[in-house]
């Protein structure tokens, strides 16, 4: 595929994380997409905001802690990751909450940049 | 962008973030629960006649009639699963879980 | 146009795979190509072939089953599968587990792929 | 059990049909626990007063109609069939769009007799 | 009678339901993604406010910390699993999902 | 107290399987009975010994096996079941697949009766 355009997929994050595991197997298939060379991207509305808060401690809870493994997706260039202004205000939050550096968004922008994707991955 | 919402707008804000990104034009395809939107005569009803007047709507006529949905708010189209594809021949896809 | 489906939700529990498999046959009868159906998160349970529902109700493993048969490439992802206790012993015929990238390649190569779950 | 007083079980139904299962495996649940001598009754609250609607046709969806199972529920002596005024009324129903006459109650006469229960199951 | 509720309050309506539901004095407990409800400075933080002057409301320390909740509505207790067997040694429990 | 459990929800995809346990487990600590734990649902995806977590993840079915084990009655509903694809070929030791009724009699016999699930 090395004439080919690179494919642009965007994973689009709506769930709060622990809850359930939507998250969690999302961030997996983003670590596996990003290995590979095509353009992906990260967008953070609702409680997908959520996951993304700094302090999460799980050892009480007895489940693992991945907030940080979005560290590493700048390893693999994965630095697209937006977050939609709106979800992040309802809910008593700021760029400064989370763990990574985000672009935060209006929802027109975030759906501008979600017009170009060739797929859009619900998570 | 076709935007699809397959839960009941009575428990979830689905339909509620959808309308947030979606521009004017944008479609919107109703299934599953989703189809509870297109009831007419409930307090969703003001928000749906409001998505009615910037976005064409559609509803799987199949999940409507399973549920029993007889009055259903004037303007929305109801369809079947082969409007669903031909819609998606011609939009990207946004699904709202 | 060539189709890339995933699933992301149980069978039975949720109308998701049902919607997926109603989409998949209206998309083949308008002649479209179903490029894969790939099964993520609580979609792996979709391919248990110990299912047993009442006989007046439809066997959902069987119908990706057989359209398996039919040549459209169904692929399970072991992570998912492994965690929730789906492997080659219990699936049915003409599916096959493996991994994660395959959801890229299915991405990359349908001109649209159209997601099917709960969350 | 003959000298015990009878179990109050009341389900409480607030899932919507043929979206997800509760519905349909609540009613398996209560036809089976209605074979037994016990007291069992149903509250119907939120999404779970769709369960009743009337004229549901789930031919071409290709699923079981089970609306209709619930006009046995008589034959188990199972009467007592509340409905919240509050959450048929923002959906637009009155009883008259209801399979099964029911008693329709505010939430707070429901919750008293949620309170008289040995055990309140939610589906 | 003791309310369980473990959705998020900015997705569901399923503690908007249960405090329909509560009469005066009866506990609230939140676990799993429940717990959003008490993070302070949100939308939902009024809705909380006024459930606190009704209910003792309860959350489960260890889904708060697992989700970095470190600014908490004032007047929730966080207890532990025990504290929750507790409460429904005392009372007959209605979940809400 | 005697208390009995409710499952409706399976394993890793929600938190509920794991709440019940947490719940189980300070039960106990307490000095109080388990009368019996029910499966219903997606509950019963819950039992399924085929389950391989990763290495570093807690494995679930075991968990439901070990407090089988302690002689709590473990019980998966028949109908459920069935339609899921669970069977006594694929389940852990210390549990028994058999009919709601199991369900009625654990409310009966239960001081507390208490649900985990996620709908």
């Amino acid at each position: 595929m090395a004439e080919k355009e690179k494919t642009k997929i965007m994973f689009v994050m709506r769930k709060a994380a622990h809850g359930s595991i939507y998250a969690y197997e999302g961030l997996e298939a983003i670590l596996i997409m990003g290995a590979f060379e095509q353009e992906i991207s990260v967008a953070f509305i609702d409680d997908g905001v959520f996951v993304l808060k700094k302090e999460q401690d799980t050892k009480s809870l007895g489940v693992k802690e991945f907030s940080k493994t979005f560290r590493t997706l700048e390893d693999y260039d994965i630095t697209n990751i937006y977050v939609d202004r709106e979800s992040l205000e309802q809910r008593g939050l700021s760029a400064d909450d989370l763990i990574i550096p985000v672009k935060v968004m209006e929802a027109g922008e975030i759906a501008k940049i979600m017009e170009g994707q060739h797929v859009l991955l619900p998570f | 962008m076709l935007h699809t919402i397959n839960k009941s707008p009575f428990f979830s804000n689905n339909l509620e973030s959808s309308l947030r990104f979606a521009k004017d034009g944008d479609p919107i395809m109703l299934y599953e629960d989703g189809v509870y939107a297109v009831l007419a005569g409930t307090k969703v009803e003001p928000a749906m006649k409001d998505a009615l007047k910037k976005h064409p709507v559609y509803a799987i006529e199949a999940d409507v009639k399973a549920r029993g949905i007889t009055k259903v708010v004037e303007g929305v189209y109801l369809c079947d699963y082969s409007c669903f594809v031909g819609l998606v021949e011609q939009h990207l896809v946004s699904p709202w879980f | 146009m060539k189709f890339g489906i995933l699933i992301q939700d149980g069978p039975y529990n949720h109308e998701a795979s049902d919607s997926a498999y109603n989409f998949i046959t209206a998309a083949l009868e308008r002649g479209h190509t179903i490029q894969g159906v790939f099964f993520y998160n609580d979609g792996v349970y979709n391919v248990n072939k110990l299912m047993d529902p009442p006989q007046d109700d439809r066997n959902i493993s069987k119908r990706w089953s057989e359209l398996g048969a039919k040549g459209i490439d169904i692929v399970v992802c072991i992570a998912a599968a492994k965690r929730r206790g789906i492997n080659n012993d219990v699936i049915v015929p003409n599916v096959r587990i493996s991994g994660l990238g395959q959801l890229l390649e299915l991405a990359v190569e349908s001109d649209r792929l159209i997601t099917f779950g709960t969350g």
